[in-house]
C-alpha cells in the first residue's frame, strides 16, 4: 500500500515545470491557426502568411508604422514606372541580395537574386498543376497568362520556359509586366505573400517537399518545417542591408515605436512559434509569461478589459500592454440571394433591423465593435463615417411592418432558416443570439454547424440560405470588399450572396479601372450607399483587434496586410530579466 | 503454431478488405467532393475540374475502392491534401509525442489498477472494497472535456505543477508536459479496469482449487498473489493487449489541449478539415494494428494458459 | 408460497444492495425528469432570459446564468431530455442489431457465424471516433444523426457477448430436451435460449447507456452534436471559452448533471451482473 | 485405549446468508482413533462435508458460524486455534482431499511444483530437495514414470491420475489425520477401486487416521473401520462398521442400506427410506410384503413384437487438424452397434465414461446424426426420415437426461414446461384442456398440482427429475431413453425414481433403454444388459446371465470392482 503512494508523489513531482532559461534576443509568439506548410502560393490565411513572411519577401511591403498603409520598395528598388495607357510596369530590383544557403543551390551557397526568379515565381502561380489558392491574383490580368495556364493544363508537365506576353526579362535586374486591362489594385498584389520570390532550384531540388524546405530571401530562415506544435525560427546571416524606418504614423513616437529608428533588422536572433489552436492554453500559458504576444478573442478580450475596455490593473502592474487597432474587415450574415424568399428586399430590410446590435457587441466584443452600416470598413477610400444605414439601426416595430408587408405578417409563412457557420463556440453563441433577434418578428432560425471545409463547400455550392462569416482586408482598397457584390464573383467566386444586381455591377466596372483618386474614391461612396439600401447581407462589426504584449516586447503595432512584422520586433533585455521574477 | 499464425494472417485479408470497403464507403462514396476545400475562397469552377481530376476524383468507383485497397495492403497512404505532406512521414513524426504520452499512461493505469483490483479482491465485501470501487467508478463518471478544462485550469494554471501545454523531445523534458495529460488518462482509465480485473480475481477465488490451496495450508495473501493471479493474469493479458491498437491512435482531446503534436492532434485536425487521405490512413492503420495485436494476444494467451493448444 | 421467478429473485437481491437502489431511484428520476421535459411540463421556457449574462450562481437561480441569461439550471433539466434520449435510443439501436447478429452467429455456427464474426471485426477495427464522425458527417448534423452514430458502434460489443453467450447455452441440455420433444430452431432459439441470455442485454445496456452521454460530449465539442437543443455537451463546450472567465457553474452544473446519472448507470451494471449473473451467486 | 486423535464435541454450525439462517450441523460428536478409518456417511445435505471443513477451518467466515462444540486434535481444541496455529497445522499434520479431481488442481502450475509446495512451507525444503520429494510421493501413489509426470500439467492427466496427485499432495508432509471428502464419487468404478486400494494401503503406510467422506454404503463397507451416519446435520447413528451392516438400529440407517439396488438380489421394487421411517423420524415397523423379491426370467416377455431394431450403427466426431482444420480423423464414438428390443422390454446400456452410452443413446433418437447403420423402429428406417416424419416420431420416441438442474428451462414455469410438447404438436384443443392433461400427469409422478406455477430453480433434484419423466411422457410415447437419469441423484431419491419409473412402464407398457454407470441400479431395472466398452457392445444378455457368469474380461473386471465391503460383510 505504501508504493502505491509514493508511486503517485512521484508522478507529480517529476511533473512539475521547470525553470525556463532564457536568453536576450529571443521572442516566443502563438499562430491560432494550424500551419500546413510554409509554400507562398498556398498561404491563403493571415497566420499562414505571417509564418511565409518572415523566410520569404516579395517586391513591396506595406510600411510597418504608416497609417493609412501605404506602399513601400522591399525587395524593388522603387515603386515601378508605370506606362501611360496603364498596362506596362517596368521593375528595377535591389542587387546583391541572396537566397538563403540550401543543399538546392551548388556548394549549398543561396546564390543571387535575379529579375528571372520573379516571373518564375508568377508562373509557379498560375501553374495549373499545383492549382494554387492565390491563383485568382493573376487571373485574367497579365496578357497571356490564362492562355499560357490553359495550354499547360493539357500537357504532362508544365513548361516554364514558355514565353509569356505578359512578363518580359528586360535585364539582370529588370523586368517589365503588361496588364490586359487597368488594374490599379496590381501593385498590392505584388506585395501579398502569393507572389514572394521563390528559386527555381528549391522547388526542383525538394519537389513536392518544397513547402517544408522554404528557400527565401528573407530576415529569418527555417531550414526543416516539422509538421510539430512549435516552429523555430533563426536569424537569417547573410540578410541584406534593411534599417529600421525612421518615421511613422503620428504618436508613434510617444509609443516608443521609433527607438530603434535606423537599426539594421532584424532586432532578435531566434523566434519560436507555438502552434495552439484551443483559447484555454494560449490565455493561461500567455499569464505564465510561455508567450511574448497574444492576440486576444472575445472571452480573452472580456477577461483582459475593463468596462471602459481600458487594461486591467492586474496585467498592468505585470507591465503588459494593450495595443488596440481597427482592423480593416467586415462581419456579417450573409443571404443566399439566389433563394426566392430573400428576393424581395424589404424582408432582407426587415432582418436587418430586427437585428439588435448594440447588444451583440456588448455580448460579444464588449462594446469594442464598430457598427458597419455598410460594406466598405473604415481605414479605406469610399468609407464615410457621417452616413447612416437607416435599415442599420434597430426597430423591431418598423421590421415587422416591412416583414408584413412582403406578405408574411408576424412572421406566418415564412421557412425555417438555417444559419451556417463554422463549428466555433463563439460562433454558436451568435447565431443563437440572430435567432433571438429573428424570434421577435415570428421568424425561426437554426443553427448549422460546419466544419470550415463544410462550410466553404456549401457556399461555393450555394447549398445554404444564410451563412456568417467574416471577411478580411487582403489589400487596402475598397475594391476588395465592393467586389464581394459583384455579380461575376458569384459561388464559387467570393460572392458567396450570389447577390446580382446589373447597376451595381455596371457602377463597380466604371470604378475599378480608375486609379486611386478623388474621382474613384466619389464613385466608391456612391456604390456603397446603392449596396447599403439593397442590404445583400445584414452587416455587423468592423472589429477592434485586441492585442496584449509582455513588458519586455519592442516595437508591437498591429499590422493588417504587414506579414514581415517579425523583422520589426524587439526585447528590452533588462526589462525581461527583472520582471521574470514576478512570474 | 505456425500453422495458426499463417491461418489468422490470413484472417487478416478479408478483413482488410471489409475495412476498406467501409471507408471507401463513408469517405469517397458518400462524403462528396472536397475540392471546394482545398481550393479555398476563391475558387473556380474551371480549377475546382482541374484538382478533381488530378485528385483522380474522377476515376470509376471501382478504381478508386482499388486505391484504398491498394494502400490497405502497402501501407503508402500518400499525401495528405492540408499539409501536402507524406502522410507515412506525418505518421512518424506523429508517432513519437503520442507514444510518449499513451505508453506511460497505458502501463501506469494497467499496473495501478492490477493493484488495486487486488487490494480490493483481498478484503472483497468490506467497507475498503465498496469505498475503492466507488472512487474508480465515480473516476470514469466525468467527461473526458471537463477533466481537462478543470484540470488544466487549477493544477497547470493555479496551482503551476504542470506545463499548461506544448512539448519538449527528450526523456526528462517532455515530462512536465505530459504528466498531467496521463494522470487524466489515468483516472479515466481506472473504473474499467478495475471492475474487469475484480470480476476476473473473483472469478478465480472461488474455484476448486484455492480450497486445495488453503487446505495446504497457503495464506491468504500467497494465495491471491500466486495461485490466484497466476491463472488471473490469462484474461487480463488478452483484456489490456487489445487495448494497445488505440495507443496509436493518441489521446485526440487531451493532445489538442495540452498542445501535444502527436497522432492524435493530426486526426483530429484531419476530422476538422475533411483530410480524407489522413483519416483513411488512421482507419486502416488502425484495424491492421488491431488484427495483428488481437493475434498476438492469442499466442499470449496459449503461453499463458498451458490447457489451450493453438490447432 | 408465491412463485417467483429468477428475475423477481434478482430484483428482491438487487433491492436489498442499498447502492444499486439508489441509482435505480437516480435512473428512474432522471426518466421522469427527461419525459416531462419531453412534453414540454417542465424547463419548456429554458430559452427564456431570466437574468443578466454571466450571472454567478445565487439564490434565485441555483446554477446561475449563461452568456445569454439563460438560466443554467434550466438547461441542465432540458439537457437531461438530449442525454437519456441519446442513451435510449443508442440501446434501441444497438440492442436488436446486437443480440440478432449475436444470437445468429452463436446459434448456426458456420459460414455464417464466419460471416458475423468478420462484420464485427471489421466494425471493432476501425476505432470510434472515426466511425461516429464520418456517420455524422454524412446524416447531417443534429440529434437523428448522433443516436444512429452512436447505435452503429455500440452494437459491437453487445453481439460478441450474446454470441459467446449462445454458444453456451446451445449445448445445455435443456435445450436437447426442446429438440427431443420436436421443437424447431426458432422455438430453440427464441423461446428457450434468448430469455436465458436476455441478463446480458440487460447488464451491457446499463454500461452501454453511459458510454452513449459522454460520447455525446465529444461529440457536441467536434461541433457534431444535438443543434438548437441545450445539452450537457454543448454546455461543457460552452464552458472551453467560459473558464478562462471564471464563468465555472455552467461547467459545473453539466458536469455535476452528467457525473449522477453516469454513475448511477455504473452501479446500476455493477449491481445487475452480481444480482443476474447466476455464475457470481452468493459472492 | 490411547486417547482418540481426534474428537468432535457437540459440534454446532450455522450459515447466515441472504436468503436466511440454516443450522448445517447440530450437536454432534464423535471420535477418531489414531491408524483407523472413520466412514462418515450421509445424503447431500446432511452436514458431513461441513464438519470437515470445520475440522479444517476453513468454513467461510462471515456466513458460516460455530456457535458451540469442540475439535479436539491430539488434545487441544482447534477452534481456540488463530488462523497462523491453525495454517501451521493444515497440509502438515491435518490434510484434506476432495470430490473433483478435473478442478481441485491449479491448472497453470506443474503437478510436481503442486506437489512440493506444502513440503517447502511445513518441511522448508529447498525447492531441488521439495521436487525430488515430489516425485518420490508420485511413484508411492503409482504414477506411471513419475519423473516425467511431474513436469506435466492438470490438464495432462486423467481423472483418477489427478486425485492420485491430490493424494500425493495430501500425505506429502505425513499428516496424522487425512480427510477425504467424497474422493472417488466422480470416478468411474474400476478406478474408485484402485484409488480405494491405494487409500488403505498409505493408511497403513503412514499409520495416519482416516476421515473417509461418502454416501456411497459399497465404498464405507469396503475402507471404514467404524461409521457415522448423518441425517439432516445430525449423528444418527455411529459403530463399527459390521454392526452398522448386520445389525443397524437406527430406521434412517436401515433405509439407507435397503433402498441401495446391489446385484445379490432382484426385488420387484426398491425399499426406501420412507418405509422405514416417517418424516418426523419415528420408525415404522417393516411388513414383509414390501420385501417382495421374483426371479425376472420366470415373467413371461410381454409381447414377442419388435419394436426397436439397430443394426450396425456408427456415429463418429471429426478430429481436426493441418493448415485449414480440415477433418483428419474420425473419432467412432459408436462403432458398429447392433441390438433388438422387445416392446415392454428394459434394455440396460453399462459402461464406463467414454464408452459412448450416451452418444447412442442421443443417435438413436438422432438428436446426434449417425454416420451409418439403420435404425428401424416399428419396421421403419427413422434415419431415413424427412424432418416432418421425423417430428411425428419425437410423440413416441423421448429421452429422460442426466442433470435435474440443467435440462429444465430455468425461465419457464412446470405447466409451461409440460404443455409445450402438445403446443409444438397441437395436441389438445385448447389450454385448458393441455392443462388439464398436464395435472393428471403431475400426480401421477407424484408432485403436488399446486406446485405447477413454480419455476425449476424451486424443487429439489428429485422433484425436478420427476418434472423431467412428466414432461417425457406428455405425449404418451411408446419408447423412452433414460440416459444417466438417476445417476445425479441421491440414493433414497433415486429408489423413488426407479420405482416410479418401473411403475410408469408398468401402467404405460412404455419400453425402456436405461444408460447408466451404476451396475447395481441398471441390474435393477433391466430386462437385458448390455456392456459396452470403447463404441461397442461387448457383452449382451438377460440381465441375471450378465450378473452370474459373465463370459467377457471386460465385463467381469466390471462386476469384480464394486465395492461389496470387506470379507464377511454381507451386501
Amino acid at each position: 500500500m505504501k508504493s502505491l503512494v509514493i508511486f503517485i508523489l512521484a508522478i507529480v513531482f517529476i511533473g512539475c515545470t521547470k525553470e525556463h532559461q532564457f536568453d536576450a534576443r529571443e521572442l516566443h509568439l502563438i499562430s491560432p491557426e494550424k500551419i500546413a506548410g510554409l509554400d507562398p502560393i498556398h498561404a491563403s490565411d493571415r497566420y499562414s502568411g505571417l509564418e511565409v513572411g518572415k523566410v520569404y519577401e516579395g517586391l513591396f511591403e506595406f510600411h510597418p508604422l504608416k497609417r493609412p498603409y501605404e506602399l513601400m520598395p522591399n525587395l524593388a528598388e522603387a515603386l515601378p514606372q508605370v506606362a501611360k495607357d496603364g498596362l506596362t510596369y517596368t521593375f528595377k530590383i535591389k542587387e546583391g541580395v541572396l537566397f538563403h544557403d540550401s543543399p538546392a543551390f551548388p556548394e549549398g551557397k543561396g546564390r543571387e537574386l535575379e529579375a528571372r526568379d520573379f516571373i518564375y515565381s508568377f508562373k509557379r502561380l498560375a501553374d495549373p498543376k499545383l492549382s494554387a489558392k492565390g491563383w485568382w491574383l493573376f487571373d485574367g490580368k497579365v496578357k497571356g497568362l490564362n492562355e499560357w495556364r490553359e495550354k499547360s493544363s493539357k500537357e504532362e508537365t508544365t513548361d516554364y520556359s514558355a514565353e509569356i506576353e505578359g512578363f518580359k526579362v528586360t535585364g539582370k535586374y529588370t523586368f517589365q509586366i503588361k496588364l490586359v486591362k487597368p488594374y490599379p489594385q496590381f501593385l498590392y498584389a505584388l506585395a501579398m505573400p502569393y507572389s514572394y520570390v521563390v528559386a527555381q532550384e528549391a522547388v526542383t531540388h525538394f519537389g513536392p517537399e518544397f513547402l517544408n524546405h522554404p528557400v527565401g530571401t528573407g530576415p529569418f530562415i527555417l531550414p526543416k518545417y516539422e509538421q510539430s506544435n512549435k516552429i523555430v525560427y533563426t536569424k537569417n546571416p547573410n540578410f541584406r542591408v534593411k534599417f529600421y524606418p525612421s518615421e511613422g504614423e503620428e504618436g508613434d513616437e510617444k509609443l516608443g515605436l521609433l527607438s530603434d529608428a535606423g537599426k539594421k533588422i532584424p532586432l532578435v536572433d531566434r523566434i519560436t512559434v507555438y502552434v495552439i489552436v484551443e483559447s484555454q492554453p494560449k490565455w493561461l500559458g500567455f499569464q505564465k509569461a510561455k508567450f511574448d504576444v497574444i492576440e486576444l478573442d472575445e472571452t480573452q478580450a472580456d477577461q483582459a478589459l475593463t468596462e471602459e475596455r481600458v487594461i486591467k490593473p492586474e496585467f498592468r502592474n505585470l507591465g503588459m500592454r494593450l495595443v488596440s487597432s481597427p482592423q480593416i474587415d467586415i462581419s456579417f450574415f450573409a443571404f443566399n440571394n439566389e433563394d426566392k424568399i430573400f428576393k424581395d428586399v424589404r424582408v432582407r430590410q426587415a432582418m436587418s433591423l430586427a437585428y439588435d446590435r448594440k447588444e451583440a457587441n456588448k455580448l460579444f466584443q464588449k462594446g469594442t465593435g464598430v457598427i458597419a452600416q455598410s460594406i466598405i470598413p473604415p481605414g479605406l477610400a469610399g468609407y464615410e463615417s457621417e452616413f447612416k444605414n437607416p435599415y442599420v439601426a434597430f426597430d423591431v416595430e418598423q421590421a415587422k411592418k416591412l416583414l408584413s408587408e412582403a406578405g408574411y405578417p408576424e412572421g406566418k409563412g415564412f421557412p425555417e432558416v438555417t444559419v451556417q457557420t463554422r463549428n466555433e463556440t463563439i460562433a454558436r453563441h451568435q447565431i443563437e443570439f440572430f435567432a433571438k433577434c429573428m424570434e421577435k418578428i415570428g421568424i425561426k432560425v437554426q443553427v448549422g454547424m460546419n466544419t470550415w471545409p463544410e462550410l466553404i463547400n456549401k457556399v461555393s455550392k450555394k447549398q445554404h440560405q444564410m451563412y456568417t462569416m467574416a471577411w478580411g482586408a487582403d489589400y487596402p482598397d475598397a475594391e476588395n470588399f465592393l467586389g464581394l457584390v459583384y455579380c461575376p464573383n458569384k459561388a464559387p467566386g467570393s460572392n458567396g450572396s450570389n447577390y446580382c444586381n446589373p447597376e451595381v455591377d455596371k457602377m463597380f466596372e466604371e470604378a475599378v479601372i480608375l486609379q486611386d483618386g478623388e474621382e474613384r474614391t466619389a464613385k466608391y461612396k456612391a456604390l456603397n450607399e446603392k449596396i447599403a439600401l439593397e442590404v445583400p447581407w445584414i452587416f455587423g462589426f468592423h472589429r477592434t483587434k485586441f492585442s496584449l504584449t509582455q513588458a519586455w516586447v519592442k516595437n508591437y503595432k498591429f499590422m493588417e496586410f504587414n506579414h514581415n512584422q517579425a523583422q520589426y520586433l524587439n526585447v528590452d533585455f533588462e526589462v525581461k530579466k527583472e520582471l521574470r521574477k514576478k512570474f | 503454431m505456425t500453422n495458426y499464425i499463417i491461418r489468422r494472417l490470413l484472417y487478416l485479408i478479408p478483413v482488410l478488405l471489409g475495412v476498406s470497403f467501409l471507408i471507401f464507403l463513408l469517405f469517397n462514396v458518400v462524403a462528396g467532393d472536397p475540392t471546394a476545400v482545398l481550393l479555398g475562397k476563391n475558387a473556380t469552377a474551371r480549377q475546382m475540374e482541374e484538382l478533381r481530376e488530378q485528385l483522380g476524383l474522377n476515376k470509376p468507383l471501382f478504381m478508386q475502392y482499388l486505391d484504398v485497397v491498394k494502400s490497405a495492403f502497402t501501407f503508402d497512404f500518400g499525401r495528405s491534401w492540408a499539409t501536402k505532406q507524406e502522410i507515412t512521414y506525418m505518421l512518424k513524426q506523429g508517432a513519437y509525442p503520442s507514444l510518449t504520452l499513451t505508453i506511460p499512461a497505458f502501463v501506469i493505469s494497467t499496473v495501478l489498477s492490477l493493484f488495486i483490483s487486488l487490494f480490493v479482491a483481498y478484503y472483497r465485501g468490506k467497507g475498503i472494497d465498496l469505498f475503492i470501487r466507488f472512487l474508480c467508478i465515480a473516476g470514469m463518471s466525468v467527461s473526458a472535456l471537463a477533466y481537462i478544462l478543470g484540470f488544466q485550469w487549477l493544477f497547470a494554471y493555479k496551482l503551476g505543477w504542470f506545463e499548461i501545454s506544448g512539448f519538449e523531445y527528450g526523456f526528462p523534458e517532455f515530462l512536465p508536459y505530459i504528466a498531467l495529460p496521463a494522470i487524466i488518462w489515468i483516472i479515466l482509465s481506472l473504473g474499467p479496469d478495475v471492475r474487469f480485473f475484480r470480476t476476473v480475481i473473483l472469478d478465480e477465488i472461488y474455484q476448486d482449487y484455492v480450497r486445495t490451496a488453503r487446505a495446504k495450508g497457503l495464506g491468504e495473501m500467497t494465495i491471491l498473489l500466486k495461485h490466484v493471479l497466476r491463472n488471473a493474469m490469462i484474461p487480463i493479458i488478452t483484456y489490456t493487449v487489445i487495448q494497445i491498437p488505440f495507443l496509436i491512435l493518441g489521446a485526440l482531446l487531451l493532445e489538442n489541449f495540452f498542445g501535444i503534436p502527436g497522432i492524435g492532434g493530426m486526426t483530429l485536425n484531419a476530422l476538422n478539415n475533411s483530410d480524407f487521405p489522413v483519416i483513411k490512413a488512421m482507419a486502416i492503420l488502425s484495424s491492421v494494428v488491431y488484427i495483428i495485436f488481437s493475434l498476438v494476444s492469442d499466442i499470449l494467451y496459449t503461453i499463458a494458459d498451458p490447457r489451450v493448444k493453438l490447432k | 408460497m408465491k412463485e417467483n421467478s429468477l428475475w423477481k429473485d434478482a430484483f428482491i437481491r438487487l433491492t436489498k444492495d442499498k447502492w444499486a437502489l439508489a441509482s435505480l431511484i437516480i435512473v428512474v428520476v432522471y426518466s421522469l425528469v427527461a419525459i416531462l421535459s419531453a412534453c414540454g411540463f417542465i424547463a419548456a421556457d429554458w430559452a427564456q432570459e431570466v437574468g443578466a449574462s454571466n450571472l454567478a450562481p445565487n439564490a434565485e437561480h441555483i446554477f446561475g446564468t449563461d452568456i445569454f441569461g439563460r438560466s443554467v439550471f434550466q438547461k441542465v433539466v432540458r439537457g437531461t431530455q438530449v442525454a437519456m434520449s441519446v442513451g435510449l435510443a443508442t440501446s434501441l439501436i444497438a440492442i436488436p442489431i446486437g443480440v440478432v447478429l449475436g444470437a445468429v452467429g452463436g446459434y448456426f455456427g458456420g459460414w455464417v457465424d464466419d460471416f458475423i464474426t468478420w462484420l464485427y471485426t471489421t466494425f471493432s477495427s476501425i476505432p470510434n471516433i472515426m466511425l461516429l464522425i464520418s456517420i455524422t458527417m454524412i446524416l447531417g448534423k443534429g440529434l437523428f444523426a448522433v443516436y444512429v452514430a452512436l447505435g452503429a458502434t455500440s452494437w459491437v460489443t453487445l453481439c460478441r457477448l450474446i454470441r459467446g453467450e449462445v454458444m453456451k447455452h446451445k449445448e445445455r441440455e435443456y435445450v436437447q430436451a426442446a429438440s427431443a420433444i420436436g421443437g424447431g430452431h426458432t422455438r430453440k432459439l427464441f423461446k428457450h435460449i434468448l430469455p436465458n441470455v436476455t441478463h446480458i442485454v440487460i447488464i451491457n445496456t446499463s454500461l452501454q447507456f453511459q458510454v452513449a452521454i459522454k460520447s455525446e460530449v465529444i461529440l457536441s465539442y467536434l461541433g457534431l452534436g444535438v443543434q438548437g437543443e441545450p445539452s450537457w455537451g454543448t454546455m461543457i463546450d460552452d464552458a472551453k471559452l467560459e473558464l478562462a472567465r471564471g464563468v465555472w457553474w455552467q461547467l459545473a452544473g453539466a458536469t455535476l448533471a452528467m457525473f449522477i446519472i453516469v454513475l448511477a448507470f455504473n452501479i446500476l451494471g455493477d449491481a445487475l451482473r452480481d444480482s443476474l449473473d447466476p455464475k457470481l451467486k452468493g459472492k | 485405549m490411547t486417547a482418540p486423535l481426534l474428537s468432535v464435541r457437540n459440534l454446532t454450525v450455522e450459515f447466515h446468508t441472504s436468503e436466511g439462517v440454516t443450522r448445517a450441523v447440530n450437536n454432534i460428536s464423535f471420535d477418531i482413533p489414531h491408524g483407523k478409518t472413520i466412514g462418515i456417511v450421509g445424503e447431500s445435505g446432511s452436514g458431513k462435508s461441513v464438519t470437515s471443513l470445520a475440522v479444517m477451518g476453513l468454513l467461510q467466515k462471515p456466513a458460516a458460524k460455530i456457535l458451540s462444540g469442540e475439535i479436539l486434535f491430539n488434545g487441544e481444541d482447534l477452534l481456540t486455534y488463530d488462523e497462523n496455529q491453525m495454517r501451521k497445522l493444515r497440509g502438515n499434520q491435518i490434510s484434506m482431499i476432495f470430490q473433483e479431481p478435473m478442478t481441485s488442481l491449479n491448472p497453470v502450475f506443474k503437478v510436481g511444483e503442486q506437489i512440493s509446495e506444502a513440503l517447502r512451507i511445513h518441511k522448508n525444503m529447498n525447492p531441488k530437495e521439495a521436487w525430488d520429494k515430489a516425485v518420490d510421493l508420485l511413484t508411492q501413489v503409482g504414477i506411471p514414470n513419475p519423473a516425467a509426470s511431474a513436469h506435466k500439467y492438470p490438464h495432462e492427466m486423467s481423472g483418477g491420475q489427478k486425485q492420485r496427485v491430490m493424494i500425493a499432495m495430501a500425505i506429502s508432509c505425513e499428516p496424522k489425520l487425512l480427510i477425504a471428502d467424497e474422493p472417488t464419487t466422480a470416478l468411474d468404478v474400476t478406478i474408485q477401486k484402485q484409488v480405494l486400494e491405494l487409500m488403505h494401503d498409505l493408511q497403513q503406510k503412514y499409520k495416519m487416521s482416516m476421515m473417509f467422506i461418502t454416501h456411497d454404503l459399497g465404498v464405507i463397507a469396503d475402507i471404514a473401520d467404524d461409521v457415522v451416519v448423518m441425517y439432516r446435520s445430525n449423528v444418527v447413528e455411529k459403530n463399527t462398521a459390521k454392526h452398522i451392516f448386520q445389525t443397524a438400529t437406527h430406521p434412517y440407517t436401515k433405509g439407507l442400506i435397503a433402498c441401495r439396488p446391489n446385484l445379490g438380489n432382484n426385488p420387484r421394487r426398491l425399499l426406501t427410506v420412507s418405509d422405514f421411517m416417517t418424516e418426523a423420524g419415528e420408525e415404522i415397523k417393516l411388513d414383509a410384503g414390501k420385501v417382495e423379491v421374483f426371479d425376472k426370467e420366470s415373467v413371461p416377455e410381454k409381447s414377442s413384437e419388435i419394436l426397436l431394431e439397430v443394426r450396425n450403427l456408427v456415429t463418429q466426431f471429426p478430429i481436426k487438424g493441418g493448415l485449414f482444420g480440415r477433418t483428419v480423423d474420425h473419432h467412432k464414438a459408436v462403432n458398429d452397434v447392433s441390438f433388438t428390443l422387445k416392446k415392454g422390454q428394459t434394455l440396460g446400456l453399462v459402461g464406463e465414461s467414454g464408452c459412448g452410452k450416451t452418444t447412442l443413446g442421443r443417435s438413436i433418437l438422432r438428436l446426434i446424426e449417425p454416420a451409418a447403420g439403420e435404425i428401424i423402429y416399428k419396421g421403419k428406417d427413422i434415419i431415413k426420415a424427412g424432418s416432418e416424419e421425423m417430428r411425428q416420431l419425437r410423440k413416441q420416441m423421448q429421452i429422460i437426461f442426466q442433470d435435474p438442474y440443467s435440462s429444465l428451462n430455468p425461465r419457464m414455469t412446470v405447466t409451461e414446461i409440460l404443455t409445450e410438447p402438445l403446443i409444438i404438436h397441437g395436441v389438445g384443443a385448447n389450454r385448458a384442456e393441455r392443462v388439464e392433461r398436464a395435472k393428471w400427469l403431475v400426480e401421477k409422478v407424484g408432485l403436488k398440482v399446486n406446485q405447477m406455477n413454480r419455476y425449476p430453480h424451486e424443487f429439489s433434484g428429485g422433484q425436478r427429475q420427476r418434472i423431467c419423466i412428466a414432461r417425457a411422457l406428455m405425449l404418451n410415447p411408446e419408447f423412452v431413453i433414460c440416459d444417466e437419469s438417476v445417476s445425479a441423484l441421491d440414493v433414497s431419491v433415486q429408489a423413488q425414481v426407479l420405482n416410479l419409473l418401473l411403475d410408469l412402464q408398468e401402467e404405460f407398457g412404455l419400453t425402456y433403454i436405461f444408460i447408466s454407470h451404476d451396475l447395481g441400479v441398471v441390474n435393477f431395472i433391466s430386462d437385458h444388459v448390455g456392456v459396452m466398452n470403447a463404441g461397442r457392445i461387448v457383452e449382451m444378455d438377460r440381465a441375471s446371465e450378465i450378473y452370474k457368469n459373465p463370459r467377457e474380461e471386460y465385463t467381469r473386471t466390471l462386476l469384480s470392482a464394486i465395492p461389496k465391503g470387506k470379507a464377511g460383510l454381507v451386501l
